[in-house]
């Protein structure tokens, strides 16, 4: 209560105060509905289809008839494409941070509550995989696993699932080393002592007090990932390992990035949408942290 | 105790040095497409037997793996064959020659160029934590680092190259050639990298920095009459970035493979293009030796970046913390 | 005898999403010239927002100040924040709680001592280095030349508190705020800094504001005391009056819960029993009602105003000590 | 210690924050001007040997350095060009050919019959299974397969310094064409042939520019004037007029546009897919547009040893469904033609003379009964895999193409570029179903030749399994009877082994400092064509400051 820095407008009760007020989070809460319900009902919207190219139509401004967003340099609708890229962006993106953070997150607390060879073992695994490029990861994967044998062309794994596979083997090791440090510190406090001083089993100790500590921060920094998933797939439709050219946001730059100078809508477009979902997990995820905080503060 | 916590450490990257790059074989061999079909898709028997033995994959992939690692450390990265060619090629050494030199030059400024311009401004954001001023920067660094270089990079290139006529649109200049030339040939590629890196930096250091702003010592600072800056700069700034050193290391070995896009688009052809086209076209030797030099930079920027833990924090260095 | 500080009718104020939270209100200090005020009261009863306030090192748009600082014949709350940086350290200089938390960590013991010397003095850095382990070896630590190289951890925690009082003496400050300089050490180490801050008061001629829960400390070291309860002063007299004639309730229990040699064995230690009320939403009767054992109806009614018992003696109480009628059974 | 380092941070900070200020005060630098010019190509490529596979925009850098013996001028009409006359015999099975003297390569060789069979002789034994060595197969074959060169001796000999005879085993009226064939098949100085880099980051040829330096990584190369350049321009001036050529690889065609309109190069060039940029570019007072001759073909040609196109309904379902006129919008932005039949309508293969198209053509609701026809057939839906490259083009075309045989009922889906690049490069797709393979030689005999010879058939990644085409092929080329081509040309069509898309010429994209684009005479009179199929002559080409 004392300790007000002078130096800064936070303190501690200033925290209290810059909580991300109800507006911001409604309108945060708004946007991700909005995106989550179009990525599940899109295709009920009656709109022209994302892949189809209206060819008589090239590069419509904003607000054309018909095409309310516009259409790309290949005729294709931005606004339907935004409306399918929804399910795939964030599909891939929610799926592999979900994933992602459950396993990282497990094993990054068994590690640091086991410590001795389990702890050393996973670490590394960490490790090594962060030394191994995104890319070079991706391009293996997909050449591992999207492509269909040729004597059956269907026998191929969706590009989508081997896209969510190996970016939630990038995101393990990042939410792993975090719950990992975050569990190793909770794990040395004082309740932890005493639980196990009382005989405690190691598991219940695990359930009661360790995971629902390292969850809320683990959750924020899940939010913060989620958008930077959608951008690194996005990075990868260049390399033609993301999703289908439009299929997705970041696919949907990714094509028409040539044509920035000529319909710059449709790069503008998408990216103003990425930009915005961005903003709006990291809201959501600052409120979350944030609400959590209250929570142990109020114990 | 110093010595042998360092060489735990040392003996630790090793390991995680030799994992990366075994999982590399494995997983390189794993590629479908026989490699000698598209390596050497018209050479004869005999030929095709001898690259058979060169690429190892007449032998298991543990003893493979051994004869490049003793090639590696003898300096030999390999052979990139030429595409269509009759198994001859080019040293990867001296394709490498080409790209790397650029790579970690735009790797550099772009982490210099990242550093200086996020370090002021997370202190100003934390200075200024939670005002208006500080949200609205907030979220437009926010919005600013999801857009992906390529776009920002494009976006220059057409406003601040073509429309301005300020910069170079493509191509590479090397220092030696002309130093001006050089930094102008480089300014759009690194400030399209830095962008996000200044946005995630920023953002970093703005949290640990208002953390470290709750200390007391600050306020004894305070009341010894500094001036905010001073205190900012000289006494907040130090304790509040490490976390900002962690997440530069990663960035930076993750910048010299993962430019490819900025390297495509600016005409640089450096080591991000090596490598994508090296699994393209499955130059198993030289996508080995390239993800060896990744993993190499990526654990001796981590070592880096212990060192400078105890440079920036002396508890470190006192065995403590 | 000449005022050093004098302030009036200040108020505190946080604003929180709950509610705007008085931290301080309405205290009236003077701290003559050379004197030793006390401020004393328990954790949460404001003593140390009032004297950050006093100084001017709380700000930020959520805290609102009002009332008058006078220091030295300038009023601090008239002046810019810079006017009143100048003042920092030559004028005042405050002594942290705790040597651990208010020393950096990552900076020398050496580069944070002569800092202020060199940029509120103007020494180079020379004469700065110099200086400091003059200080040091004012605080009485050996060997300054070497401690000026070593870092806050590889200190003991009485050697950071000197370290933490050279750097407030360094530029030898008029008035010196001292909050609770030994909480964080042991009680051997305690006695020494008392007696080293009363001892560097009286050659550096300086005033001390001594803030502390522990009124066996005031006793010793302070000629003036004020207890504070709930962001108010409640009871303020010198030294030797308070001790002599002592009028609040809460004073007494104050006294009542520090360890005391004579204690019997067996006998237990009083603790104030209850809270501080919420400083939020505040009765609209005396603070301290609830954990009074002497409280009445009125008590819970009306704030009880500042009282004069003469001599200078103020207290704040429907029903002080001495006072015959009041005692609950 | 700590202090300094600290004083230090500012000062680099400081520097770095200077050097940046200062570097984007200057004035950005002019365009390389007078006698520099510089060259923007949209394609990287390994290397110039014969055995390796360039593309156009690499050729043309390739034909700057090195020359053939014979070449195409402005009317499509094969010409001596190092060569000073190319004479046969009546039944097309001798050819002598005469070489112009006094012509000497950058490292001081004098160009002669024996320099020529050296040429031959070192690109035998290459695979002539890939596009790449579509000069080996024309040689090759031209010797009736030979691959040692005790049996190439016996073939080919010198009749004088200058004199080179071919005997061939059979009637071959196009093999003139063969020592153009795009520009591939040009003749190094015998040193260059003894080296493994042959072109790749050295080499001497006979060419207007010689070799100053070649990256290993092949993104820039840069040339110098060849001061013994043997041609001359129309009034007898030194050629070439430039004094050095920088080619830059720049994949992105925006950013080559972007280059080019503020200056950073002289030249562009782009491939019809590039329409936008081409679109907007034409807007543009200061740029000057070449396109060429649409006679480029871009096509689908499907495995018939495999399921699903061992198949004729799966083809016809196919052929069927690719809407033509769509697909060159979406490819080309107005930039290229929908081909019905095989390539463009002065093709000894076109079929479409008249305005009766025999070829089959876009039809839904045809494509749409032999889908179901094929699952008749073999009880299995028809899925077809395209191969993509990294290109956004690429991806994009094949998208629309999946989109159209979606249509008509078909599964499709695209094959990543990291697998569709090693399945490309080996050996054209042997595995392949369907490749996209541009057709570039309008002529060639080449192309024929690859259906001709039988065991090729088998092998390629073509793989027709229909031997009455080979044979017919096989007669056209020993004819040269446009009847015999447009004759198995109906075959092949009325099989659907083969689905023309569209039609494209190259762009070059000039700044309109640049003069003397495709004015440099031929030899034999007649100039080349400014955007031909080996890219553009740039010995009389020079910018005006």
């Amino acid at each position: 209560m004392c300790c007000t820095p002078s130096l800064t407008h936070e303190s501690e009760v200033g925290v209290a105060k810059g909580r991300p007020g109800p507006l911001g989070f409604y309108l945060a809460s708004g946007w991700l509905l909005v995106c989550v319900f179009t990525a599940f009902f899109g295709d009920f919207f009656p709109l022209p289809k994302w892949d189809e190219y209206d060819y008589d139509n090239l590069g419509l401004p904003l607000f054309s008839d018909g095409h309310l967003l516009g259409t790309d340099y290949d005729g294709s609708d931005v606004l339907s494409g935004l409306v399918h890229g929804a399910r795939t962006s964030l599909g891939i993106s929610f799926t592999a941070v979900f994933i992602g953070s459950v396993i990282g997150g497990l094993l990054g607390i068994v590690a640091a509550y086991r410590r001795g060879w389990v702890d050393s073992v996973v670490t590394m695994y960490f490790n090594v995989s962060l030394a191994i490029p995104t890319i070079v990861l991706t391009l293996v994967m997909v050449a591992l696993f999207a492509t269909p044998n040729v004597d059956d062309p269907s026998s191929g794994w969706p590009r989508e699932l081997v896209l969510i596979i190996s970016l939630t083997l990038v995101i393990i090791p990042i939410l792993g080393r975090l719950a990992r440090g975050s569990a190793l510190s909770w794990s040395g406090r004082d309740f932890v002592l005493v639980a196990e001083s009382i005989g405690m089993k190691k598991r219940s100790i695990l359930r009661t007090h360790i995971i629902p500590n390292v969850l809320p921060s683990m959750m924020s920094v899940a939010f913060l990932a989620a958008g930077v998933v959608i951008v690194i797939e996005g990075g990868l439709a260049i390399l033609g390992v993301g999703a289908n050219p439009g299929a997705s946001w970041g696919s949907m730059l990714a094509k028409n990035r040539g044509e920035l100078a000529i319909t710059p809508h449709t790069t503008l477009v998408p990216a103003g949408v990425i930009g915005l979902t961005v903003m709006a997990l990291n809201y959501f995820g600052d409120y979350f942290r944030l609400r959590i905080d209250d929570r142990e503060s109020r114990i | 105790m110093k010595y042998r916590v360092a060489l735990k450490n040392l003996a630790k990257a090793v390991l995680v040095l030799f994992l990366v790059t075994f999982s590399i074989s494995i997983l390189v061999r794993w590629l479908p497409g026989d490699p000698i079909e598209i390596l050497m898709p018209f050479a004869t028997e005999e030929g095709r037997a001898a690259l058979r033995a060169e690429l190892g994959l007449d032998i298991n992939v543990v003893q493979y793996y051994f004869s490049w690692l003793f090639d590696l450390l003898r300096g030999d990265f390999g052979v990139w064959y030429a595409s269509t060619g009759d198994g001859g090629g080019v040293p990867v050494r001296s394709m490498l020659a080409v790209a790397l030199p650029r790579s970690l030059l735009i790797m550099l400024y772009t982490m210099v160029v990242s550093i200086v311009f996020a370090v002021p401004l997370g202190i100003f954001l934390a200075y200024r934590a939670e005002t208006r001023t500080d949200k609205t920067i907030s979220n437009v660094l926010f919005a600013v680092s999801s857009i992906p270089s390529f776009a920002i990079g494009l976006a220059l290139a057409f406003v601040v190259g073509v429309q301005l006529d300020l910069l170079p649109v493509i191509g590479y200049v090397p220092f030696a050639e002309n130093p001006s030339e050089h930094f102008r040939s480089l300014v759009m590629p690194v400030v399209s990298l830095s962008i996000g890196l200044i946005a995630t930096f920023s953002r970093l250091l703005r949290v640990d920095m208002i953390a470290t702003l709750r200390e007391d010592f600050v306020t004894m600072a305070s009341s010894k009459g500094l001036s905010n800056m001073w205190i900012l700069w000289r006494h907040v700034l130090r304790p509040s970035s490490s976390t900002l050193m962690t997440s530069a290391a990663l960035q930076m070995g993750a910048l010299i493979g993962g430019a490819v896009v900025i390297e495509s688009v600016f005409a640089l052809n450096g080591f991000g293009m090596l490598l994508t086209t090296a699994i393209a076209t499955r130059q198993y030797l030289a996508i080995q030796s390239l993800v060896a030099l990744i993993a190499i930079a990526y654990i001796v920027f981590n070592l880096i970046v212990d060192v400078l833990y105890a440079v920036v924090d002396p508890r470190v260095r006192g065995g403590r913390g | 005898m000449n005022s050093m500080m004098s302030i009036g009718n200040l108020h505190v104020r946080f604003a929180t999403p709950f509610g705007s939270l008085e931290a301080v209100r309405s205290v009236d200090l003077e701290i003559p010239a050379g004197a030793s005020v006390g401020i004393v009261g328990e954790s949460g009863s404001g003593k140390t927002v009032a004297c950050r306030a006093a100084m001017g090192l709380l700000s930020g748009s959520n805290v609102q100040r009002d009332g008058t600082v006078v220091f030295d014949g300038k009023e601090l709350t008239a002046m810019t924040r810079e006017e009143v940086r100048n003042e920092f350290g030559t004028g005042m200089a405050m002594i942290f709680q705790d040597p651990m938390t208010a020393l950096n960590p990552v900076r020398r013991i050496g580069t944070q001592l002569s800092e202020s010397l060199r940029l509120r003095l103007g020494m180079d850095k020379k004469a700065a280095l110099a200086r400091s382990a003059e200080l040091l070896s004012l605080v009485r630590i050996p060997d300054p030349e070497a401690m000026l190289k070593k870092f806050p951890y590889q200190l003991s925690g009485g050697m950071r508190q000197r370290v933490m009082i050279a750097i407030a003496i360094s530029c030898n400050p008029k008035l010196l705020f001292a909050d609770e300089p030994t909480t964080a050490l042991d009680v051997t180490v305690q006695a020494q800094i008392l007696q080293l801050l009363s001892e560097l008061r009286r050659d550096l001629k300086m005033s001390m504001v001594l803030i502390t829960h522990d009124l066996g400390v005031v006793a010793n070291h302070t000629d003036f005391v004020a207890v504070m309860y709930a962001g108010e002063v409640v009871e303020q007299a010198t030294t030797a009056e308070l001790f002599a004639n002592m009028k609040m309730p809460y004073t007494q229990a104050l006294l009542n819960s520090i360890p005391n040699i004579e204690m019997k064995s067996g006998e237990r230690l009083q603790v104030i029993e209850g809270r501080l009320p919420n400083p939020v939403d505040r009765p609209k009767g005396c603070g301290f009602v609830t954990r009074c054992s002497y409280a009445q109806q009125k008590c819970h009614d009306e704030h009880p105003p500042l009282l004069d018992a003469g001599n200078g003696h103020l207290y704040r109480c429907w029903y002080p000590l001495g006072h015959t009628i009041a005692r609950k059974p | 210690m700590n202090k300094l380092s600290r004083g230090n941070h500012r000062k680099v900070a400081f520097v770095m924050a200077m050097a940046l200020v200062a570097s984007l005060s200057q004035v950005a630098p002019a365009a390389a001007k007078g006698d520099d010019i510089v060259i923007l190509i949209g394609e990287k490529d390994s290397g110039w040997c014969a055995q390796d596979s360039p593309g156009l925009d690499q050729i043309s850098a390739k034909n700057a350095v090195a020359e053939t013996l014979t070449i195409m001028n402005e009317k499509g009409k094969i010409v001596p060009y190092l060569a000073k006359t190319v004479e046969n015999s009546a039944d097309f099975k001798t050819w002598k050919f005469t070489l112009r003297e006094g012509i000497y390569f950058h490292d001081g060789e004098e160009l002669t019959a024996a320099t020529v069979l050296a040429n031959v002789a070192a690109n035998l034994g290459l695979n002539p299974l890939i596009p790449a060595s579509l000069p080996a197969i024309a040689w090759q074959d031209g010797f009736g397969g030979v691959t040692s060169l005790a049996q190439f001796a016996a073939k080919a000999q010198a009749l004088g310094k200058y004199v080179v005879q071919f005997n061939l085993p059979a009637p071959r009226p196009l093999f003139n064409e063969s020592w153009y064939a795009n520009g591939r098949p040009v003749i190094w100085s015998t040193k260059t042939l003894q080296t493994k880099a042959c072109g790749t980051t050295v080499g001497a040829g006979t060419g207007p520019f010689k070799i100053r330096s070649k990256g290993v990584d092949q993104f820039q190369t840069v040339l110098e004037a060849n001061p013994n350049y043997w041609r001359k321009d129309a009034a007898g001036k030194r050629l070439p007029k430039a004094a050095t050529v920088t080619y830059k690889v720049v994949l992105d065609a925006a950013q080559r546009t972007n280059a080019l309109v503020k200056g950073q190069a002289d030249i562009a060039t782009f491939g019809a897919s590039s329409g936008p940029q081409l679109n907007e570019m034409k807007k543009n007072a200061k740029l000057v547009l070449f396109e060429g001759r649409r006679d480029t073909t871009w096509s689908f040609h499907m495995n018939t040893t495999a399921a699903p196109f061992n198949s004729k309904s799966a083809r016809l379902a196919f052929s069927y469904a690719i809407d033509r006129e769509a697909l060159a919008k979406v490819v080309a932005k107005g930039n290229a033609d929908a081909a019905y039949c095989f390539g463009a309508t002065y093709h000894p293969y076109n079929l479409s003379n008249g305005g009766k198209k025999k070829c089959a053509t876009f039809d839904l609701a045809k494509a749409k009964q032999y889908v179901a026809a094929y699952k008749t057939e073999t009880g299995k839906d028809l899925t077809v895999l395209l191969p993509t490259t990294e290109s956004t083009e690429s991806a994009k075309a094949n998208q629309a193409v999946c989109n159209m045989l979606k249509k008509a009922g078909a599964a499709c889906s695209l094959m990543p570029p990291v697998t569709a690049t090693a399945v490309i490069l080996r050996g054209f797709a042997l595995q392949q179903q369907v490749s996209w393979f541009n057709v570039v030689a309008g002529y060639s005999p080449a192309f024929a030749d690859l259906f001709s010879r039988k065991t090729n058939l088998e092998l390629s990644g073509f793989r027709f399994t229909n031997p009455g085409l080979a044979a017919c092929f096989q007669t056209a080329l020993e004819t040269n009877a446009a009847a015999k081509y447009q004759e198995c040309a109906a075959v092949l069509h009325g099989e659907a082994y083969w689905v023309p898309t569209y039609n494209e010429g190259g762009f070059i994209v000039a700044r309109n400092t640049v003069t003397g684009l495709g004015e440099t005479p031929l030899p034999v009179g007649g100039k080349r064509p400014v955007v031909g199929l080996s890219g553009f002559d740039i010995a009389s080409v020079k910018v005006s400051d």
